[in-house]
């Protein structure tokens, strides 16, 4: 799923210095699993927001909602009966909701409160892994389910690099885990170490065009 | 008005608040400004009640749970000090003291050790207190 | 055989004897519970909290517990300031008589508001609150202090109760029971600290009982030395006090688990405390123990050797004399305060009551049970034993022990056709 | 439905009077949603209870606001009172104006009485009713083991009637309990053919627990035998495991190592000898014996209690000299002390060393050299047999079969979390029980104990067929639900499932026989998808709200 992450407290205060009315969206699905946007995470949020205002002795008056997902147009349309009196919306979203909130509501600034950072899974509760970067082309047929484009630290496509640390960790990183050393292991594992042998072409990154479309029923 | 100098103590049903009472019988003076809430585990506060105690105007909001390895859940207390100490976190970026929000471990018979833990809140708040008027 | 009744009379409150009149509420069944004392709980509800930042698994907290969810159960029918007088009858159909000699203060009426204590003319105060972890909270006159019992007429406490709840001449009442089975659950006597002389208990101050330790921190918090008030430089323990010798010819498992726990607790509440232990064999079994002992092991220092002598030093230290064993030769050291562990003894009344139900004692002045691997019935069939009344032991093993003897008495009952009713949630 | 609370204050026989009660009930008066105030003076006596039945019925009250003495002892008669009303018993909060506030302070405390009530008030506007049902429940149980301890416990249960089933993972019913019971003297085989023999008890040997659902009364589990998989419904689960012995030899290591050379007959473990013992015709009588004890784990009286009582049959049998090598002599059992005498009057020595003896071989006789802590110095004795130290271990499968039940072990990989609220026999989730060496017991009297307290535990649940429980107090929201397993993995007592609901997708669901309502998952729910009766967020920060 899309994981996100809080951005400092700072940011946010001096984007939305000049406004009273301030509305916190938060989005239900990928950011509320992951901890930075849900309906808990807009309270907190408006909390501190109202606290940091409190402590500077200025005012802010906030609402605060939620919406079940924030990339949905007609979601984010129901809003807009609330809209009137608000100066600036604060969207706890991913990119794409922050965008859509920002184009449906084109005539108020719509500012983002967390950071998007990848897709990824749980490590354990409480810590997210990035485990896919979205590249277009996806190549784990070849690495046995492992994806060095994101899991490695140096997105080689032919690896390991030689730098590989004891029990297979990642040079850059020392609690990393290489990707190319759980590649070996996995092909070691199905027997389909040849795989290993095929020289991979450096990837086309433009081959995508961007932004990206996908038509559905179409080649 | 605001509840300036009031300290509110969400105290677990299972150490803080017999503890609290046991210090009643005693008649050891804890401090008037404690407002204590009986929650069924120190792990079912979360961070936004501490918030909404501090945007109420508390000076200072304590969580006391049982002690480490006693808890009747298993692991209410060591979630109730993960989330004060990200409260805490919270409240040191916008400026305001993070050590005005606070954790204690203690058990339900020791009266003593509730009076000097929320005495000791006490005074930490009024000295930040100071601090924060002539800032 | 088949059972009149399928009620239960369990004496004496303190933990084993709650917890085997909560599991058999559980069961459905009626559980008389009969206590001498005005409040229920035993020893064990006094003992404090040993924590230092972690838990000790001390289980003093869960007696408190486990006398509120007795004190409130439906099922459980208390009789407090209650003896057993007769029995009658067999296994599976006792008639029981108790005698219900209620003190100065009624429990049912009193509401612990302290009107009695204001208006009492006598100081200290002759009626007064009842110590801190006493359930029901009720009041207490102290026959001692009070006028009334020294033959003047001051009523002044009667008449300021709001409940009627003080009546000084109450008479005795008997009760008579029919019940199923019986548990008996007395627990024990401190061992008197006296009966070793040479060690001065009662003669120095700073010469105490790990009783008295208990008590102290439950009331202090910390440790103070009871001369002077200022926190001790030294303490030492001094194991099998009234355990293991010709007297008491048992092991009071108790008193190596809370010796340590306070030797961890003064050390973690003032690290250059010194702490020594004096033992014969260090007894650390028991789970969560081990973990316990090497934290410890190197910061407490442990003699093996018991002392046999005390005498204060002029500068009112404490001089200690013992058999070093390790370096094989007798040697003196001073302390600012002394504990000695006493142990677990036999109730000086247990032989009264021992009559009364027809039940044997074993040699060592305990109950005796009828087969020798701890399980719980008395040489009287229908007659169970629980906790220390019948040998030594811990709080969670006389848990265990008051709940292996609740089970033996519902296999009885099931026995014997008197099915309990439906089960109270758990 | 508009909110009538009735407002009882009590001021304890008139004795609080640091509080103001006319200046409280007049305040109260005025608040929003408060029918009618009530000052008392000894709420927790029969009289008033009845003339509180008698205002509910005759103002219509449907929520109660008490501001009393301490809730520990009053909140569940003051419960029962509210139901006699007529009215659900969680309608009721309290207020504590007496230990936490007035003994608690100096002083007038009149404001602090008016916070406290106004808190209990704000929170009782939003209470809701809890129904009390009753469930049936399995009179089934599982009893995970094949010993001394897991066949005790199935006979006795299968007397009360349940339906058991021993599940056994070796081919063969009893075979650990031959330590346990070879040396204290049960015989195994005895208890094993009663359990065959008995028709409430199914025995099914090299079977295995794959996977446990549902919560206490509703255990669903698939044991796996033999290839096959079968889905059983339980109402509660005993595992009585035992423990694996290992015989430690020396604790440091090179003593070890060069010993390892040794092997032969002259080294036997504990039941070993008692074999020997009971066959004394053959073999030849050693002339001396050692035994090693508490030198590897501190922590067991298991080998302190096996060799007193195989010490003083070597002396009877053999009449062999019997040398016991040991740091500390654990005699803190049912009797220990008297065998431990009565071993030192038959003539075995005790020899106390603070380390671990060095251990070697002259042609064929095990040396032992240790320092004498009594004597103060080095002493070498040559024997014949040395028993070694037998040391309990977690059976291998604890860790695995621990994860399938969601239970936590100790720090020594035995099952049950080292917590006091747990002892004796409880886990931390609700119908698991533990029994004997499986959680860390040691010796045969506790291991009884444990026996006899898990029957009455479980005949407690079951036997009647039937548990009140408070339905949906602790409730998931299943369309904010969005499944993020977050609530599952953090129920520290594994009460929270995934289930299809009737939308058909699978979402967290709470079992009310399993929850112990303790709001750890509400508070970290992502979706704040899960209500807590009478500790709701909005409950809670109503009190916040009221203060000040």
């Amino acid at each position: 799923m899309i994981i996100a992450e809080r951005k400092p407290i700072a940011e946010i205060t001096r984007a939305l210095a000049p406004y009273k009315n301030v509305l916190v969206a938060g989005c239900g699905t990928c950011v509320a699993v992951c901890w930075a946007g849900g309906e808990k995470e807009v309270g907190v949020l408006a909390s501190q927001l109202r606290l940091a205002r409190g402590a500077e002795g200025s005012q802010i008056s906030i609402m605060e909602t939620t919406v079940e997902r924030q990339c949905e147009k007609e979601m984010v349309t129901d809003l807009k009966d609330r809209m009137a009196e608000v100066d600036a919306v604060l969207s706890l979203a991913c990119g794409a909701g922050v965008q859509t909130m920002a184009e449906i509501f084109d005539d108020k600034p719509v500012f983002p409160a967390v950071n998007t950072t990848f897709i990824g899974r749980p490590e354990r509760e409480g810590m997210w892994v990035e485990m896919c970067g979205a590249c277009g082309d996806c190549y784990l047929d070849r690495t046995g389910g492992v994806c060095p484009v994101v899991r490695c630290a140096k997105g080689l496509m032919n690896g390991p690099c030689g730098g590989t640390r004891k029990g297979g960790k990642c040079e850059i990183d020392p609690d990393k885990d290489c990707a190319w050393v759980l590649i070996y292991r996995r092909l070691e594992k199905q027997n389909r170490l040849d795989l290993m042998r095929e020289y991979c072409a450096p990837k086309n990154f433009r081959a995508v065009k961007r932004p990206g479309r996908v038509q559905a029923g179409k080649a | 008005m605001s509840m300036k100098g009031t300290i509110v103590a969400f105290c677990c049903q299972h150490s803080g608040y017999p503890a609290a009472d046991l210090a009643g019988k005693l008649g050891l003076g804890s401090p008037e400004a404690l407002r204590i809430i009986r929650v069924p585990c120190a792990g079912r506060v979360d961070v936004i009640h501490m918030l909404r105690a501090f945007e109420k105007g508390a000076s200072a909001v304590a969580v006391l749970g049982c002690e480490e390895g006693a808890c009747h859940h298993i692991t209410g207390n060591t979630r109730a000090k993960e989330r004060v100490e990200q409260c805490s976190m919270l409240l040191k970026e916008i400026g305001i003291d993070g050590r005005r929000v606070v954790m204690f471990r203690l058990s339900p018979n020791a009266p003593r050790k509730f009076v000097d833990v929320t005495n000791e809140i006490e005074m930490a708040a009024e000295s930040q207190g100071r601090q924060d008027d002539n800032r | 055989m088949k059972s009149a009744s399928r009620d239960v009379l369990v004496i004496g409150s303190g933990i084993s004897g709650i917890s085997s009149a909560l599991e058999l509420a559980k069961a459905g069944i009626t559980v008389h519970l009969v206590e001498k004392e005005v409040a229920v709980g035993g020893h064990s509800a006094s003992f404090c909290c040993k924590a230092t930042d972690v838990c000790v698994r001390c289980s003093a907290c869960v007696v408190p517990e486990k006398i509120r969810e007795a004190v409130l159960h439906p099922e459980i029918r208390l009789h407090t300031s209650s003896t057993v007088r007769k029995l009658a009858g067999k296994g599976g159909d006792f008639r029981v008589e108790i005698v219900h000699q209620p003190g100065p203060v009624d429990p049912e009426k009193c509401i612990a508001c302290g009107l009695c204590t204001e208006v009492c003319p006598v100081d200290p105060k002759a009626i007064h609150a009842p110590p801190v972890e006493a359930t029901p909270f009720t009041y207490v006159l102290d026959q001692g202090l009070c006028l009334r019992f020294k033959g003047e007429k001051c009523v002044l406490c009667r008449e300021s109760c709001p409940t009627t709840a003080v009546e000084f001449e109450r008479k005795a009442k008997a009760v008579e029971l029919s019940v199923g089975a019986i548990i008996v659950a007395t627990g024990f006597d401190v061992v008197d600290a006296r009966e070793r002389g040479s060690l001065g208990y009662g003669r120095y101050p700073n010469v105490m009982t790990g009783l008295d330790l208990e008590r102290l921190f439950a009331r202090e918090g910390r440790l103070i030395l009871p001369c002077n008030g200022q926190p001790p430089r030294s303490v030492a323990f001094i194991q099998c006090v009234g355990s293991r010798d010709r007297r008491h010819g048992y092991c009071s498992h108790v008193c190596c688990k809370y010796a340590m726990k306070f030797g961890g607790l003064l050390k973690y509440q003032n690290p250059d405390t010194q702490v020594t232990i004096f033992y014969i064999d260090l007894q650390t079994a028991g789970k969560g123990f081990a973990r316990f002992y090497e934290e410890y092991k190197d910061s407490i220092r442990f003699v093996r050797g018991v002392p046999v002598e005390i005498s204060e030093a002029a500068s009112g230290e404490l001089e200690v004399k013992f058999e070093d064993i390790s370096l094989t030769r007798v040697s003196r050291d001073r302390f600012d305060l002394v504990v000695l562990s006493v142990g677990i003894a036999p109730r000086k009344d247990a032989w009264d009551l021992a009559k009364v139900l027809g039940i044997n004692m074993a040699d060592d002045g305990f109950f005796a049970a009828a087969e020798s691997n701890g399980s719980n019935e008395a040489s009287v069939k229908g007659i169970f034993l629980a906790g220390t009344c019948q040998g030594p032991r811990d709080i969670p093993d006389a848990v265990d022990h008051g709940m292996a003897a609740a089970s033996e008495v519902l296999q009885l009952l099931d026995r014997v056709g008197a099915r309990p009713a439906g089960s109270w949630g758990y | 439905m508009e909110v009538r609370a009735g407002v009882f204050l009590c001021n304890c026989g008139g004795a609080l009077k640091n509080i103001d009660f006319d200046a409280v009930a007049s305040e109260m008066a005025g608040i929003p949603g408060v029918a009618s105030v009530h000052v008392s003076s000894d709420l927790c006596l029969a009289p008033a209870r009845d003339r509180m039945i008698s205002c509910i019925r005759e103002e219509n009250l449907n929520r109660v606001v008490v501001a009393a003495c301490s809730p520990e002892l009053t909140e569940y008669p003051l419960r029962r009172t509210v139901q006699s009303a007529g009215l659900n018993g969680h309608m009721l909060s309290m207020a504590n104006i007496r230990e936490q506030c007035s003994w608690a302070h100096e002083g007038d405390v009149t404001g602090k009485a008016v916070e406290l009530v106004k808190m209990a008030i704000s929170r009782a506007r939003l209470l809701q009713p809890v129904e009390e049902v009753e469930v049936g429940v399995e009179r089934s149980v599982l009893v995970v083991g094949g010993g001394f301890a897991a066949v005790n416990v199935g006979l006795l249960l299968a007397a009360a009637g349940l339906r058991i089933t021993l599940v056994e993972s070796t081919g063969t019913s009893g075979s650990d309990g031959q330590e346990l019971g070879s040396i204290h003297g049960f015989d195994i085989g005895s208890l094993v053919t009663a359990a065959e023999r008995d028709q409430n008890i199914e025995v099914l040997t090299s079977a295995r627990v794959v996977t446990v659902e549902g919560a206490i009364g509703d255990f669903t589990v698939t044991i796996s035998r033999e290839g096959k998989n079968m889905a059983r419904k339980y109402g509660a689960i005993v595992l009585a495991t035992g423990s694996r012995i290992e015989l430690a030899l020396a604790t440091d290591s090179d003593s070890s190592a060069e010993y390892q050379g040794i092997g032969g007959t002259n080294v036997v473990s504990q039941d070993q000898l008692v074999e020997r013992l009971s066959r004394p015709a053959s073999g030849v009588k050693p002339a001396t014996l050692a035994f090693m004890v508490d030198f590897a784990d501190e922590s067991t009286r298991f080998s302190t209690l096996a060799t007193l009582g195989n010490a003083l049959a070597v002396r009877k049998v053999w009449d062999s000299e019997v040398y016991v090598f040991c740091r500390d002599v654990k005699v803190d059992s049912q009797g220990a002390e008297r065998l431990y005498r009565e071993a030192r009057d038959r003539g075995v020595v005790f020899v106390k060393c603070p380390a671990a003896p060095r251990i070697t071989s002259d042609n064929g006789r095990v040396m032992v050299e240790a320092k004498d802590v009594l004597l103060g110095e080095d002493i070498t004795v040559a024997c014949d047999l040395l028993v070694a130290e037998a040391v309990l271990y977690p059976d291998p499968a604890t860790a695995a079969l621990g994860s399938v039940l969601g239970v936590r072990l100790d720090e020594k990989g035995f099952y049950q979390e080292n917590n006091v609220h747990l002892y004796p026999v409880a886990s931390e989730r609700k119908g698991v029980f533990f029994v004997g060496t499986c959680r860390g017991q040691s010796d045969v009297g506790r291991v009884m104990n444990d026996i006899s307290s898990v029957v009455i535990n479980i005949k407690d649940l079951l036997s009647s067929g039937k548990i009140m429980v408070e339905s949906e107090r602790v409730k998931v929201d299943s369309e904010k639900c969005v499944a993020c397993l977050t609530c599952i993995r953090v129920c520290p007592h594994a009460a929270i499932e995934l289930r299809g609901t009737e939308g058909g997708k699978e979402k967290a669901v709470v079992s009310d026989l399993g929850c112990h309502a303790c709001g750890i998952c509400v508070a970290i729910c992502p979706a704040k998808a899960i209500e807590f009766q009478d500790y709701r967020d909005d409950q809670i920060l109503a009190q916040i709200e009221a203060v000040g």
